[in-house]
This record gives C-alpha cells, structure tokens and sequence, in this order.
C-alpha cells in the first residue's frame, strides 16, 4: 500500500484535531462548564486515526467511554460533538447522552458507551447484518485492555468467530484499567498475560500487537484485517500499546503510576513522532505543520464557540426519544 | 381460522414475517436442528436456513448485546432465550444497550429487536428456570413488554412485536404452548401493542390477568358465576404499553379490582397496576385491591410444594370469595 | 458522636467489621490503592493489606459469582459495584446464585454477603452511570435490600448488613457521600435491617421517601410546615424487609401517602408501597396515593434536563399541596 | 503415585454406582416418578470420579445441571440424592431444589447448578476464601465444552490466575452443548478450536486435555493440578474428552448426532475399559466384578425404595429456607 502526500498529512490532521479537541475539553471541564465525567484520548491518537483510515463509507466502528477520538478519526462534525459534551441542545445526541453517548449512526458509528466491554456485542451483530443484509461492510470495534477481562470480549470474539464476521476487534492496551495494570510481573494486575492478543488464540483467530503509537502501523495492521473480513475471512484480533497521558478521567490524581513511566511515554508522543516521519521524508516542513495546526486550531475554538452559544435542550426533551416510533 | 397450538402460532408468526421481510432473522441456543428447547422454531431452518436461523453457542450476553448491533444496523433480529429465568445474564445488554440507545443518542438510533422467553412455572423445573420476570423490564423505559394468553393473540403480537422499531420483550407462558385456539390464517394479522382485552364481560369484579393466568381467571369466573358473582377478566396483553384505561373503566364499574398474577407479589407486575389503580382511580373502589400472586420466595422442585407455591382457578375464586 | 460524613461513615463501618472479624474482606474495581471510585474504600487497603482489600479486574459476573462461592465457605466478602446502572452484569450471580442459593439447598447453603453501590443521579453521569435499579433486587426473595439516607444509618445499617447471614444490596445515593452527620462512634452502633424511622413526625400527611429523598422531603416538610401542612417523613431504611407496620400506623394516623423516589415511576419500589397500602390500608386512605417519581425515560444527561427529570423539594411540596 | 488395590476397585465401584443410579433414574422418569429436567451422566462416570477421588476431605467441588455423578463421585449419599430427585421431604434439599440443585455442604459440595457456567466464579470464590482464611482446601470446578463459551469462563479463570487461586478447572468436553458440537470443522459449532484447554493461554495457566473415559488419566491430571494449587501454585485447566450417551435431557431424541457416533464411543465405555484394566492387572475377576455390581444395585435398590416410600415436604416448607437467619 502506498500512501499519497495527503493521505498522510490528513493522518496528522486527524491527529491533531484530537490533541487540539481534547485539551479544549481538558480545560473547560476544569472550568466547570462541562458536567458528568470526561475521559480524555489524548496520548492514543494514533490508534483511532491509523485505524479509522483502514475502513471506507459503508464500515461501521463501535466506540467507548474514552471515545472522543474515535469519533473525530471516523470524521464526526466537530461542532456537534463539543455541543453534545457541553449537553447543548445542538449536540449529535441534543444534548441526552453526553461525553459517554456520542454517536453518529449517519457515519456508521455506532455510539461511544459508558458500559466498559459493551461495544464487542454490538460489534459482532454489526457484523452479523452485513451477512443477513448481503454486505460488505466491516466493523472496527475498540475497546480497552480493561475490557478485554469482561466476559463480553469472550462470547463476543467467539461468535466473530465461529459465524466468521466480519469484525476487527481493535485493542487499545494503555497500560491500565483506572487504576488496574494490564500486566505486571508482581501485584496487582488485570491479566496474568503481557499481549493481550494472545488471547486470539482462544478463538481460534489471528491476532497481532502493533506500536499505537505508531499510526502507520495500527493503520497497516488494520487495513490487512479489514481486508481479510471483507474478503470472507472472518474477525482479527489487533492490540495496539499505547498510553493515555492524562488520568483516567478528568480529577484522577493517579496515585497508581509514576511520573517517570509518564515521561517515558511522553517521548514516544504519537504526533511527535508522526511528525518527524513526515518532515524526514520531506512531506512536512515546519511551516506547513503551523499552519495545519493553525487551521486546526481555528476549527476547535469555533466549534467551542458553537457549543458555548448553543441554547440548553428544552425540558420537554426530558420525554421524548424513549420509543423511536414514538410515544408509547 | 385453524386450530393451531400457542407454540405453532409463535412458529407460524415468524414464518410469515421472515418470508415478508429477508431482514428478519433469528438466533439463540439451539433453534436449528433442535428446534428450539420447548420445539417453537421446530422446522424453520430448513425453510430459511442457517444464516436466518442461527444456532447460538451458549452465549446470552453475545446473543442480546449483537441483537442490538444487528437491530442498529438495518436488521430485524428475533432473539430467543431459554427460559427468562436466564434473562439476568443478558440483563445489561437489555437495560443499558437495547432499551436506552434510542434515548442516549436523541433519537440517531433504534433497535427493532424481539427477545422471546419461555417464562413461568408448573412443570417441575424448580428455581432457575421457572420464574416470571418480566416486572424488572417494566421498570426499564426503552422497552416494550408483551405477554400473550392465547394463540391466536400469541400470532398477532408476534408478528406486531417483530414490525414494531423498539426492542421488544416478547415473554410466553410453558405451559401454555400446548394450549390449541383458533388462529387467522390471514398474514397480515395483528395485535397492536397496548390495547387491552375484555376477556369476559362481567359487572361484579375486575380481574386483570396476562398469560396462563387468563386461563385460570376465566375458569375462576365460571364457577363464581354458578355462585352469582359476575366477573370481568381483562387480559392488558402488553404490559408496557398498557391498555390502563380498559382497566380504569372495568372498575369504575365494577368497583373491585383482584390482580391475578404467578409473579412474586412484592415488587410485581401486579404491585404496579395496584398502585395506578390507587393512584388514578381510587374512589372507584369499594373494596381494598387484592393481589393473589405466588409467595416471596424462589420456586420450590416437588410438585406438591410447586402447587402449593402457584395461584390457581381455585386461589383467585376463594380470593374473589372474600371481596363479597 | 462524630460528624463524619455518609461515605466516612460507610468505610468507618468497613474498618470496623474487618477488625472484629477476619473473615470479612473487600473486593471490587479500584478500591485499593485508588481508594474506591467514590473514595468510599479510602485508606482501607492500607490498614488491611491487598489480600482483604482485593482490587478486581474489570469483571462484574466474577466479583459477584466469587462473592458467592466465598461466602458460602466462610468468608464474608463486602463487594462493591461501581454503579448501580452496572447491576445488569452480575445480575445472574445476584438472581440466580446469591439469592436462590439457601433456598434451593434446603437450608444447607447460606450466603452472608454485601453488595454496595453507589446509585443516584444529580451528578451529569448520565445514562448509564446514573439508575435507581433497587426496585428489581426487592422483587427478588432471598435478598435484603438497604438504603440510608444519612451517615448514622450508613455506618450502623452497613455494619448489620455485614453481619447478617443473607445476601445484603447495600445501595448509597452518590449525593449523599458528602453529606456530613453525627455518628455513633462505638464500634457495636448497629442499625436493624427492617426496622423503619419516622424522620420527622406529622399529623397531616405521611411521605415515605429512601436515601436522597428523605432530605427532600424534609425540606419540602419544612416548607409546607410554614403554610400549616403537617408533614410526617417516614424512612424505611431497609426496603425488604420492610417496615410496613410503621407506615400503615402513620397512613391510619395522615390519611394521605405520598412516596417519593427518584426511580422511574413504573414498576417502581415506590409503586409496591402504594400496593401494600392499597391492599391493606384502603380504609385509612382520604385521597389517592401519590407517587413522585422520575418519568419513565432514561436519564438524560445535560444538567437541565437532568433537574427537570429528577424529583426534589419542590416538586414534593407541589404534589403535596395538591392533596388539599 | 501408586495406588493400592482397594483404592483401584474403589474407583470402579463409584463409577458402578454413578451407573446404576442414573439407570435407574432414567426408568423412573420414563415412568413418570420424577417430575422437572434430568440430565444423566452415563458414560462420563470416569471424570467424576477420576477428579475427585484427587480430592481430600477439606477440598471443595462445584457442579452443574449434569451432577448427579459428581456427587456420588465425592461420597454423596445415595439415598438423600434419589429422595430428592423424587422431590421428597427426605432428600437432600428437602425436596425444594430437585437434581438441578443437589448440594452437600458438609461434604463441601457447593451445588449442582441449572445455570450453565455459573459454578466457575463460585469456584474462584471457594478458592478466594481459602486464601483468606488460611486454609490449604483446593476447589475443583467441573462444566461442560458449552460452558466454556460462556463469559464466566473467562472472568472467572482470569481472576483465579491474577489471583492465583487454589482452583482446578475441569471441563467435561462430552462434544456437545445440547445441540450444538463443540467443535467441527464445517458448520454449525460452539467454538473455533478443536481443544477447549487451548484457552488456558489466554490466562497464563497451564492447560491439558486427557482422555475423559480413562478414569486413571482423569486422576493423574487432577491429581497433578491438586497438587500445584495445594502448594499455591495457582489454578489449572484439564480437559476430558468424553461422551453422554443418553440424549442431553431424557427425551431428548439426540437428531442432531447419528447413531454410529453413539456407537463409537460406546465401545469405549468407560467401566468396561477399566474393568478390563482391574482384569489385566489381575486385581479383578468375573465374580469379584459380579459381587461388586450386585453390591452396587443392592444399595441403589433401597435408595429408590427409600426415595418412593418417603413423604412429601410438608407445604408450608413452599416459604421457609427463603432467609437464613429465618423469617424477613
Ligand atoms: C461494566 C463496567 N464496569 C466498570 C466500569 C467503570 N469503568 C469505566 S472505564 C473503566 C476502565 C476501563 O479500562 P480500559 O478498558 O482499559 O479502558 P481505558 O479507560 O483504559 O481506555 C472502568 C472500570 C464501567 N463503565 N463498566
Ligand atoms: C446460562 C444458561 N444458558 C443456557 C442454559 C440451557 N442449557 C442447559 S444445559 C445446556 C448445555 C450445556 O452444555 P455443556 O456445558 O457442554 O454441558 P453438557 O450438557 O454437555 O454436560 C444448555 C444450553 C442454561 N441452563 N444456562
Ligand atoms: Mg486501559
Ligand atoms: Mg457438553
């Protein structure tokens, strides 16, 4: 596969609208304009943009708690999105479901979710539709090493398995569940395994582990698994290791890690380094990556702005929505 | 009309809509070959297949949570599950994801989905596997909540359920499936969710039944009528939505509201209808509501102990006999 | 006395039950060295060490089904949920196993274990991070069901539930964790399960109201006092077994019930207590029963919408002010 | 290990006594005797018996809706066990929980269990409570291939390993859930790996997969696995391949699995292979077989008298064992 220029200055777009989003986020949480719970993806972007790229129109992603850069990678409206964080009226979900719900089913996404594992379900049926439907589809499901303990990661991927969907379950080890290590030699731990992809042994799949924060390879790892799905070969499993720079949630004091293990992945930012490959390989100079930013830039404050000025969901909005046909 | 059995209904019910719509299809623990544990998919997967009619490993969670991806992405899935007193492993599946996507994403989303459940006891089959649950899915919005008594309506709300855009829990009586009624033969037959059925016209007493307890209240109502006590039987058919304004008009005129029901009592179907009724209609009665449904605690095996435990025809008329 | 607050009162009575008993011990997602998602579990780890103070992976069924298995061979696991909207994944373990086990076993079998979660809306968590589910686990026989709404009742209702030898749901409103009250500080201050309080005692209209609502209605009380309504505030405290004998002596004393509850109306803990008194205190009622409850959705997530769907004060006060 | 002569045709003897039982069991709910589900165990006779006989007094088991061998297999009384089958005041349970149910708690039986892979946490809780209150009991937890797609399985065997609990997971693969084959290579299947004990990777335990109508094999693993827990080595996975040989419930008509397959395994009978052992090695001779079967139908014919003669529970035994401590 190669890559044209754009392609790939568009991954770094991608990246950056993330970073850019999340630390407006960051800040207007801590200003108290944003209520409920935040948790931020800034550190693992090149995770759901390499593996965002790998899908075409028709695709379809489930997401997570931790799914604002899922959103973004998968080229939701950027507006909307920070007016549904900030629970205005405007937002994807008017305002109902907030920083946990975001979904835009238009963009085949197929809603962030606040229950940890819940995704891996709905991925698999996902799947199963492209085969009732007739299909081509494939449907990138993420979810955390966290959520690879839960039982749906289990009866999930064995269904992928067994009815040979067409499924990537997209891994995104950073190392901990809150407070939880994956794994550690000693203590406390979530899993007595060091790759969580060896778990697709169990189910009789393919799995591999990439660098996450690499975003030409997540992006390789998942373009050849959407390839095999959409070719009748059924679901794979990829682990990305990756970290997440920030706490679990906004407030998060973490006690449970050290600043040194922080800074040691600060130097393996994913931008930074997606960076670097561009400049070395003369894609990028100094000057176009400011002005990305710059543009960049401009798109959050404006979709802050949005938000900010978009009016408060109406109260009679308290009701509606619960049946989709219609009230009871 | 034919004489079809309850579980022959169910079957023919999804016949008719998955030969209507390709997008109709159904999963859970053996189906297939088997034919589904109580037989109510019996032959359809040589009609339709294995992709249509697909065998499930022993997965709940998975069953219910791709139903819901499945109904949010332009299927129509008919989940079953073994008995509802399985119903708490995919419980998250039905109350997080299922029954509030359409709410959560302002409306984006919606699951077209039904989860049939064989429910109920009388046949020995002690506590994990002859409960009644379906009062914890009514405490859930999001989800519609059906239970017919007979076959004919067993076809007609099936087949509603399966159209219908929001999940539906679709719960059937065991022992009720070998119960034979005569059926429309017609395939565009259907039941509307929500209205209610005056099962027995009657001026002395509202009783208000679902599932096999419409049997016994009718049997109860015959032989309180050789006593001189006129009752009416309203069978709600669905819980959610509920036909609540049938019944507020049964007892502003009859004045006496029994709710028959094989739930435990505390925190019941029944309790519910109790409480709208002494809410909204409170100076309609004459008499305290009673509630005749099985005792706070867990099926019991021995078929004694199984009786003892059950309301039945005889329970609900000596029940009645009190009211006068 | 102490003034601690609620979620100070709960790990006092953690700590204490631990010291006193070996065999008591804590497990669930993040409350070692994290201290708990709430904070409730603090420094516990500490003073108890990681084999007491168990951090679980992410792995609901597990916590629960382990907890099981431990307290039927002679431990005493304090488990907690992180969020009461999370009860749907364990809740076989709850239903299937916690619940049924002594029962089906014919009294061989106990299961002397706590479930706490942290339950409740008011803090913009939204959807799934934000349910009243306790309406389910009262339908369920075999378990008790507990509610303080302050820190006294915290620290004594939490340590009976520790030594109690069934299966204990021990919800916490998250609001009420930084509410600070005077608690016992001897180490043997223990609430009963099943014995309600009257709050505040009145002549004119009895509110039964749990956690959260009980200062709600109090201060809806206090506000009606000033317009000459009379308000008795009555909290059960514990929900099953309930203290139904104190609530009927006030509705024979007011005439008139209002329950306050923050779930969704229908189906209800709210609506079983307008059932009980329906049944057995018709006589005593003036006026219908009112329940103020959510309305029958999921809860939304914006602040505004979220107050608008939740009851409080004035909402109570309103409903109150209609029934004269 | 070398086990003495007695030991040997004890062995024999509780398989005999799980075969009688169930033979007898399966007359008298064709009958009509025996109200409920009845899910017999013949042809597994060799794990129930092979594992438990690695088993000591303070040890544990859990079982499942197919228990009724595991039972007999710990030392379960006969009598008390056809009782309650019978539904009667005598039986175990009082005649409350039926052959779903059936539990021993003073013999550490922590319950069969009508919810397929729920005995798996139970387990781990079993071992949990070892470890905290200092004891060397190791629990052996026996379910099916089918369960084993279940998400408990996977929960359960993920904290029993970051926890190292002392827990032998034994998986009765009889080949079927119901319906459905573990595994085939074509079509409709429970899973996508031809030996369940695969899966033990997943959770960095060790797996192995014996013969399962070899009752010597059966042993020698558990026996190993005991032993590694026992000295907090942490918990395993053994796999038994084996066969029912009646339908998954009595009346079940099997028309999902052909007659020669029956019949295939039929010739590898557990008992007659062992018999043929005790022969071989001379520790057994026709008579000595004969008197021991004899034996063996003489006390199961008195549990069924005993069960037939018994009274039925009382009714209002319908609300009490609902609450411990007694009454709400
Ligand atoms: C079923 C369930 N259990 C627990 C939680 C609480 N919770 C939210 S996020 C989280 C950690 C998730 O870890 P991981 O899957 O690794 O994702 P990460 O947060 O690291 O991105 C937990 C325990 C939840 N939301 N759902
Ligand atoms: C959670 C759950 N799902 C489904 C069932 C219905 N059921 C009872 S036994 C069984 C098959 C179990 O297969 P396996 O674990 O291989 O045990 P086997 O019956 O073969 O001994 C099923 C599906 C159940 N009891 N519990
Ligand atoms: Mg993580
Ligand atoms: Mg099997």
């Amino acid at each position: 596969m190669k890559e044209s220029n754009e392609e790939l200055v568009g991954l770094l777009e991608k990246m950056l609208v993330i970073r850019e989003f999340e630390t407006t986020v960051q800040k207007h949480f801590a200003e108290g304009e944003i209520p409920g719970f935040v948790h931020l993806y800034l550190g693992e972007e090149a995770v759901g943009v390499g593996a965002c790229s790998a899908l075409g129109e028709e695709d379809f992603i489930t997401s997570t708690h931790r799914g604002h850069g899922h959103l973004l990678a998968r080229g939701g409206d950027i507006k909307k999105m920070m007016a549904e964080i900030f629970g205005k009226a405007t937002g994807y979900n008017k305002g109902k479901g907030g920083s946990m719900h975001i979904a835009d089913v238009n963009l085949g996404i197929l809603g962030a979710n606040g229950i940890v594992g819940a995704g891996l379900p709905i991925a698999a049926g996902s799947g199963v539709s492209a085969q009732i439907l007739g299909k081509e589809s494939v449907t990138v499901c993420f979810f955390g090493d966290g959520a690879s303990n839960r039982g749906t990661f289990h009866e999930a991927i064995n269904m992928a398995s067994v009815w040979n969907l067409p499924v990537v379950f997209v891994c995104e080890n950073n190392m901990y569940g809150i407070s939880m290590p994956q794994y550690r030699a000693d203590g406390r731990k979530g899993q007595n395994i060091k790759d969580v992809s060896d778990r697709a042994v169990a189910y009789g799949i393919s799995g591999v582990t990439v660098d996450g924060n690499d975003v030409m390879a997540v992006r390789e790892a998942v373009v050849e698994a959407v390839k095999k799905a959409r070719a009748d070969g059924g679901p794979s499993l990829v682990e990305c290791k990756t970290y997440r720079h920030r706490g679990h949630f906004e407030g998060d004091p973490t006690v449970y890690r050290s600043d040194e293990e922080l800074e040691q992945w600060k130097k393996k930012d994913p931008i930074d380094r997606f960076v670097k490959v561009l400049k070395d390989q003369e894609m990028l100079d100094d000057e176009g990556y400011k002005e990305l930013r710059d543009k960049v830039r401009g798109q959050i404050d404006e979709a802050l702005q949005f938000a900010q000025d978009s009016p408060e969901p109406d109260v009679s909005e308290v009701t509606t929505d619960v049946y989709y046909g219609g009230a009871e | 009309m034919k004489k079809l059995s309850y579980a022959e209904a169910l079957r023919v019910a999804m016949e008719e809509e998955m030969s209507r719509d390709s997008s109709v299809f159904v999963m859970g623990e053996d189906v297939g070959v088997f034919g589904g544990c109580f037989g109510v998919t019996g032959d359809l997967v040589e009609k339709f297949g294995e992709d249509r009619v697909r065998d499930t490993p022993i997965t709940e969670t998975a069953i219910i949570g791709s139903a819901v991806g499945a109904a949010m992405t332009g299927s129509r899935p008919v989940a079953e599950i073994m008995f509802a007193g399985f119903l708490g492993v995919p419980m998250d599946e039905i109350f997080n994801q299922a029954a509030k996507m359409c709410y959560m994403t302002g409306g984006q989303a919606h699951v077209p989905m039904v989860l049939r459940v064989p429910n109920g006891a009388g046949i020995g089959a002690a506590a994990q596997h002859s409960e009644r649950t379906e009062a914890w899915f009514t405490h859930i919005p999001g989800l519609k909540v059906v239970y017919p008594s007979n076959a004919a309506d067993a076809k007609g709300l099936l087949k509603s359920a399966i159209r219908d855009e929001d999940p539906v829990m679709f719960f059937e009586h065991k022992i009720l499936y070998n119960h034979v009624g005569d059926v429309p033969e017609e395939d565009d037959y259907l039941v509307p969710l929500g209205k209610g059925e005056i099962k027995r016209e009657g001026s002395d007493i509202t009783i208000v039944a679902t599932g096999i307890e419409v049997s016994h209240s009718l049997e109860a109502a015959e032989k309180l009528a050789e006593e001189g006590i006129d009752v009416e039987v309203i069978d709600p058919r669905t819980l959610v939505p509920l036909d609540i304004d049938m019944i507020m008009k049964s007892v502003e005129k009859t004045g006496k509201l029994l709710i028959a029901s094989e739930e435990v009592k505390r925190g019941s179907f029944a309790s519910e209808i109790a409480a709208e009724v002494a809410e909204e209609g409170l100076f309609y009665l004459e008499q305290p509501i009673k509630r005749v449904c099985a005792p706070d605690a867990p099926v019991p095996f021995s078929s004694v102990l199984e009786q003892a435990y059950l309301p039945d025809a005889e329970k609900i008329a000596d029940a009645v006999r009190e009211m006068f």
